[in-house]
């Protein structure tokens, strides 16, 4: 077995090259790796998100970067394809060795890296991506995601449509079909029939990823005539189901419910009608209630209209979240250090458990059992006010994380299905727009 | 009287408004060279590419060798001992000549082997034989896309030889072969097919070269025979002169 | 599943067989003169429907009715530019050379079209409707439809078929199209240019293929990698018609188009299947496709 | 003849060299030299078909059966050893390349690309939409296998599978080498030139395809298999027409005469993808697609047909 032993020497030449234990000087700078989506239909996501990471790191450096340290960004490309993804990210973190990782934006990239991430001992940061089954089905050391998981994001959505309109009968879903599409489903109809058993599934459409026609679901879901339309979709494919729905008057037929039509707002501009159920992956909105007035919140929002032409949407604050973790915890990492330069485990410990407070909405914990990110989650209908060119969010609730999360250990699923009709009789605080 | 080869019997079969065959009726004798002439349209190169299988006769049977062969397919009535020669040679023209001979033998043989170099069959001396026989030995490692026209035809022939039949259907061997060089061609020809023991038909319109080299003479005339005998006797028959030849 | 229902299938099948129908006899066209599949066709159609969609957004502010004209321009300059520079510069040095190696430069044209599409475009999904909106909503079996989908799209479907028919038949050039197409040799001979004819179909392809994008821009959002799906859709459609068949081509379109509606309508699952998998079963049964003819070699 | 073949089984010899010791410099090129080699692997295959003129736009569906079947066995059977998943995997696409093939080796050209496209995209839409079991569009995950019980740390594995890839790489280009050099491989090549003579010789032309083309499923259902275990992954866009088209073009890239063409190909198709989009995120698909038609126009026979047309120069004509 010649070839074993060459493995094993270049292993050990691998782990003499790469580890940087020890007694740490201060590093001339932080290096952070960054997958997003730069193209395919996702970047309506990435790119945003880019050009949020890029001011964030500007703004961070201009104020001395991290412990007196600049952080350096490096972006690869998710929509490269799942090869060139996964050799990108082991590029980027074995030969241009970065400190830590964001990655990423698809539950599918995700799958694929969060081991890589474990495998190589970076730090990785979940930032966007939303399968809870991730971190249910093992614990990591070196991953953590910085924010929610479909399961409180669904969860928020349905308990506001419950309360605000208590006695629909019917109930359709068009989503796409992909793991984010069949399992926001999977989530909403578990703790839908738990809590409201009678409610009747009359459809479920799952049309293709990227279809760019869906005249005939409308057609079939304006003869079926359901009282109220889930979809989870996002970016172009939820820009033109909403239109080409609109334009047949679907959405003034049925109550439509968009799980994270946050993102799409205000690219739907007029298109987008009063009274839609609108989620926002998280307690994410430019406008959001209790932040409105506070002046870093504000100048942020600026700053990146100014620089994109847009107010920032949920993937923007998601983030800026990610930052905002790696720079609590390696604060945190250099107080435990004796105010010395931690080693990058040293970081990883003291990212265990972290609590963050964003700057954007209510502060994150990294739960300890299992690093999942706990956050607040936003829900608001759809609703005109003079001075903007689209809808706003009304009747906001803010959903407290510790309620509406599953419990660490416990099966996003499984912990659905003990829901009870009275679940969503919860007390939820309301704002309205201002 | 040698034995009966190749027999048609009541071979019909029509394109669309054209009659190509309209009740041929024919054997071939073992050992003889047959020539097959006629005018253009008459339905010759049909008759070679039912006896051979390409077409599916509407009605009729042939025979080879006592064995019914009408309608099967090319390669089951190459197995059984029939090989053609083209009009157009038909050759694998991006491999060497001595490569298309191996293959031919390779065929031949059945059961081709997929890990054994084709250039180290035991077949090769033979197949230099063969070459040289018809006497384009010197082109055996050029690409048969290298070779001129007349060489070409020779190489397709060795390639009907190297599956040693007992019957060669030629369909104007000497076609496109420059006229100085005809009767050098059907020189070798014939004297490799009297030195393998091979039986021949072939369609010819050179009125020279059957009488030279046919023993038979067959004329076909839109989808009918319309003489069989020695070429003294068919050439000498005015209506043939006069349709067939245009004399 | 009742006569409602079928009724309004049909009407979903329709539009959307109109659209699939205007791509798939542009490539049908392309191979049945060139020996092309055109990988590129996809591509054209993306970019038919974006610069239809910046142009909409341009005239749009002036009057929506500018918004017609605009689509028509853009498929027109989209297949002059683009299929005249493909054909030109990257088919044309390939004539007589392998197939292989034609298609893979379309291949090639593809990618980069991707690319570029991305470059000028941006990724943010673009959405241009005012010809949409201009058209009044109709009512059937009091579920609405808007006439652009089922009046509309249908209609500039038929008219394309019946032009092509008839610039094929009935004039000059169309007869000269198709003389290269059934013998191009003889066509040669009796001074016929072929490269001419090659680079007009051609153009005249890439131009339907961006008329399809052009018309499908209003009712869907623009997004990067729009004009992959399409490429084997319409290949799917137009080698189930049989390659250059132009009224085969519109059959099996429709045909496509309802089994798809009524599929949508009682097992929504097999939707992505069905062009493939009837594409599979027409292949198996006779290889040149429903409306191709057999042509004999001759040895 | 000899002359011609003999520089480049020196070269393919220097580059598997280079794939051995390369990535013990430079780790991060270990999964790179394994890509590299894994697809090679199919490309063979892609080769092989272009010896008879056929080029299948839908290779990619045996690319997928390779990958899918070590997923399935991670996900139904669990646990999983590198040996019994390259075996599984060459049985699956080596039968399933016998069941298309019986199809589409009555097709030529065109129709015969068309099936198999056809065929593809089947297998695709069924990968996408049976979700329960394939996890549709995000495929599903493989679990970084064992070698006969032995388990290994991530850092040695990148290394094992780097090793794997190569011997298997090695094999492949031996065997194919040899086959093309055989009776059926000529008969392969001949097919292309002129299928009715090798009828009128006694030989089924579809038999001697057929034989070809489940010999090139069998590659591709191994070069996915590596895949799969190299990415930890399996997708449904592992049987896309563009990923068929992506082995093709490696193949025209490489240069279709020779079997190493397939490896030249992908090295170069690889590195592209992999330092542009290092260097330019946005555009290694533009830089792919120029760099292709530069090969087209200029260079038909590829990078190695580079090679032979400067010695040719060199050599003063003749």
């Amino acid at each position: 077995m010649h070839f074993l032993r060459t493995a094993r020497a270049a292993a050990t030449v691998v782990a003499i090259f790469t580890s940087t234990a020890f007694a740490q000087n201060k590093p001339p700078e932080i290096k952070i790796g960054i997958a997003t989506f730069l193209s395919g239909p996702a970047s309506v996501f990435g790119v945003p998100a880019k050009a949020a990471a890029e001011m964030i790191a500007d703004d961070l450096n201009k104020k001395g970067g991290i412990g007196g340290v600049p952080v350096k960004l490096s972006f690869i490309d998710e929509g490269a394809g799942g090869e060139a993804l996964v050799s990108n990210y082991r590029r980027m973190v074995q030969d241009e060795k970065v400190d830590a990782t964001f990655a990423a934006i698809s539950s599918g990239s995700c799958n694929q890296l969060v081991p890589v991430a474990e495998d190589l001992k970076v730090m990785n940061f979940m930032w966007d991506c939303g399968a809870a089954s991730i971190l249910e089905t093992r614990k990591y050391r070196y991953n953590f995601r910085t924010q929610a998981n479909g399961t409180p994001e669904m969860l928020a959505v349905l308990i506001y449509l419950l309360k605000t309109k208590p006695d629909f009968k019917t109930i359709a879903v068009v989503n796409q079909d992909y793991a984010w599409g069949r399992e926001s489903w999977e989530i909403f109809s578990t703790a839908l029939k738990a809590m409201k058993p009678d409610v009747q599934v009359v459809a479920e459409l799952f049309p293709k990823f990227g279809a760019p026609d869906y005249s005939t679901e409308i057609s079939r879901l304006l003869a079926l005539r359901p009282d109220v339309v889930l979809t989870t979709a996002w970016g172009g494919d939820l820009d033109t189901l909403v239109r080409q729905a609109g334009q047949r008057g679907l959405l003034q037929q049925s109550t439509f419910v968009l799980g994270i039509g946050e993102s799409s707002i205000q690219r739907l501009g007029k298109d987008l009608p009063e009274g839609l159920i609108v989620g926002a992956r998280g307690d994410h909105w430019f406008l959001h209630p209790e932040k409105r007035n506070d002046a870093a919140f504000k100048a942020f929002n600026e700053e990146f209209k100014a620089k994109t032409g847009a107010w920032p949407i949920y993937p923007v604050y998601h983030m800026a979240q990610a930052f905002k973790a790696l720079q609590t915890t390696y604060d945190k990492a250099i107080k435990a250090n004796g105010g010395n330069w931690p080693t990058r485990e040293q970081v990883v410990d003291a990212a265990v458990g972290t609590q963050f407070a964003t700057g954007f909405g209510r502060p994150v914990t990294l739960r300890s059992e299992d690093n999942q990110g706990l956050e607040a989650q936003l829900v608001g209908v759809t609703k005109s006010f003079p001075g903007y060119e689209f809808k706003l969010l009304d009747n906001m609730m803010i959903f407290d994380p510790k309620v509406i999360t599953n419990p660490a250990g416990i099966r996003s699923v499984e912990w659905l299905k003990t829901l009870k009709p009275e679940f969503a009789k919860m007390d939820v605080p309301t704002f309205k727009q201002q | 009287m040698a034995g009966v080869l190749l027999s048609a019997k009541g071979i019909k079969i029509r394109f669309g408004g054209v009659v190509a065959a309209d009740g041929i009726d024919l054997d071939v004798l073992e050992g003889e060279n047959l020539a097959i002439i006629g005018p253009n349209g008459a339905g010759k190169t049909t008759f070679l590419n039912i006896s051979t299988g390409y077409l599916r006769p509407q009605a009729g049977t042939i025979n080879f060798l006592g064995q019914n062969i009408t309608a099967q397919l090319p390669r089951t009535i190459t197995k059984l001992g029939i090989a053609r020669a083209f009009q157009i040679p038909q050759l694998f023209l991006d491999q060497t000549v001595m490569e298309n001979m191996l293959i031919s033998a390779a065929s031949r043989q059945g059961r081709p082997s997929g890990f054994q170099a084709l250039s180290r069959l035991p077949d090769v001396p033979e197949m230099e034989r063969l070459l040289d026989l018809v006497g384009v030995s010197s082109y055996a490692q050029r690409k048969a896309r290298e070779l001129p026209e007349g060489q070409r035809k020779l190489v397709d022939i060795s390639l009907a030889l190297a599956l040693k039949p007992r019957l060669l259907l030629m369909d104007e061997p000497t076609s496109g072969v420059a006229s100085s060089e005809k009767l050098e061609i059907m020189d070798i020809l014939t004297t490799a097919l009297a030195k393998e023991k091979v039986t021949s038909v072939f369609v010819e319109h050179d009125m020279d070269m059957v009488e030279r080299y046919a023993n038979r003479v067959a004329v076909w005339n839109v989808g009918k025979i319309q003489k069989v005998g020695t070429p003294a006797e068919v050439l000498a028959d005015p209506k043939v002169r006069e349709q067939v030849i245009g004399i | 599943m009742n006569s409602t229902l079928a009724i309004l299938a049909v009407l979903d099948g329709i539009s959307y067989a109109a659209l699939v129908f205007l791509v798939s006899v542009g490539l049908s066209l392309i191979f049945g003169v060139l020996r092309v599949v055109n990988v590129a066709h996809g591509s054209l159609y993306a970019f038919g429907a974006y610069l239809a969609a910046t142009l909409s957004l341009r005239v749009a502010p002036v009057s929506p009715w500018l918004t017609y004209p605009a689509l028509l321009l853009a498929s027109i300059v989209i297949g002059a530019v683009c299929g005249g520079v493909i054909e030109r510069f990257l088919l044309r040095p390939l004539y007589g050379r392998d197939d292989v190696l034609q298609l893979l430069i379309t291949f090639a044209a593809f990618m980069i079209m991707d690319n570029l599409q991305r470059m000028i475009w941006g990724v943010q999904p673009i959405f241009a409707a005012d010809p949409l909106k201009l058209l009044p909503n109709v009512t059937v079996f009091g579920v609405t439809y808007t006439s652009y989908q089922v009046i509309l799209l249908p209609a500039v479907a038929l008219a394309t078929l019946f032009g092509l028919r008839y610039f094929l038949r009935r004039t000059l050039s169309g007869a000269v199209i198709l003389a290269v197409t059934e013998d191009r040799e003889a066509a040669t001979a009796i001074g016929i240019d072929a490269r001419r004819v090659y680079f007009v179909t051609f153009i005249i392809g890439a131009s339907l293929a961006a008329l399809g994008g052009a018309l499908a821009s209003p009712t869907t959002s623009l997004v990067p990698g729009m004009g992959a799906d399409m490429i084997v859709l319409s290949f799917a459609v137009a080698a189930t018609a049989g390659l250059g068949q132009i009224e085969g081509t519109a059959l099996t379109a429709l045909l496509i188009g309802l089994t798809r509606a009524f599929v949508i309508y009682l097992h929504p699952e097999f939707e992505v299947l069905v062009p493939y998998l009837l594409m599979v079963l027409v292949l198996l049964v006779r290889p040149l496709g429903l409306f191709g003819a057999v042509q004999v070699r001759k040895i | 003849m000899a002359g011609r073949i003999k520089p480049i089984t020196a070269a393919a010899a220097i580059f598997f060299l280079v794939s051995a010791v390369a990535p013990l410099f430079v780790s991060s090129w270990a999964t790179l030299f394994a890509l590299i080699l894994a697809k090679g692997v199919v490309v063979l295959g892609i080769v092989l078909l272009l010896q008879a003129g056929q080029v299948s736009f839908g290779h990619a569906m045996f690319f997928a059966v390779g990958a899918y079947t070590a997923a399935f066995w991670g996900r139904y059977v669990g646990g999983g050893d590198i040996v019994l998943f390259l075996v599984l995997g060459a049985i699956s696409s080596t039968v399933s390349g016998l069941i298309v093939g019986l199809f589409v080796v009555r097709y030529r050209d065109i129709f015969f690309g068309m099936l198999n496209l056809a065929f593809s995209m089947v297998l695709w839409s069924l990968l996408e939409k049976m979700y329960p079991y394939t996890n549709g569009a995000d495929g599903i995950r493989v679990a970084r296998p064992s070698l006969l019980g032995f388990s290994f740390t991530p850092e040695t594995f990148q290394y094992l599978i780097l090793y794997i890839s190569l011997l298997t790489a090695i094999a492949a280009f031996y065997g194919v080498q040899r086959y093309l050099e055989s009776p059926l491989g000529h008969m392969l090549r001949a097919i292309k030139s002129n299928e009715t003579r090798l009828e009128y010789l006694g030989t089924s032309a579809r038999r001697v395809l057929l034989v070809g083309y489940v010999i090139s499923a069998f590659l591709g259902g191994i070069g996915g298999t590596l895949v799969a275990m190299i990415q930890q992954i399996a997708t449904p866009e592992f049987g896309y027409w563009t990923k068929s088209g992506e082995f093709v073009f490696i193949a025209i890239l490489g240069g279709g005469a020779h079997a190493f063409g397939a490896f030249a190909g992908a090295a170069m198709f690889e590195c592209v993808r992999f330092y542009a989009a290092a260097h330019l995120a946005d555009s290694w698909q533009l830089i792919l697609g120029v760099v292709l038609i530069v090969i087209i126009l200029y260079a038909p026979n590829g990078l190695i047909g580079l090679r032979q047309r400067y010695r040719q120069s060199g050599l003063g004509g003749s």
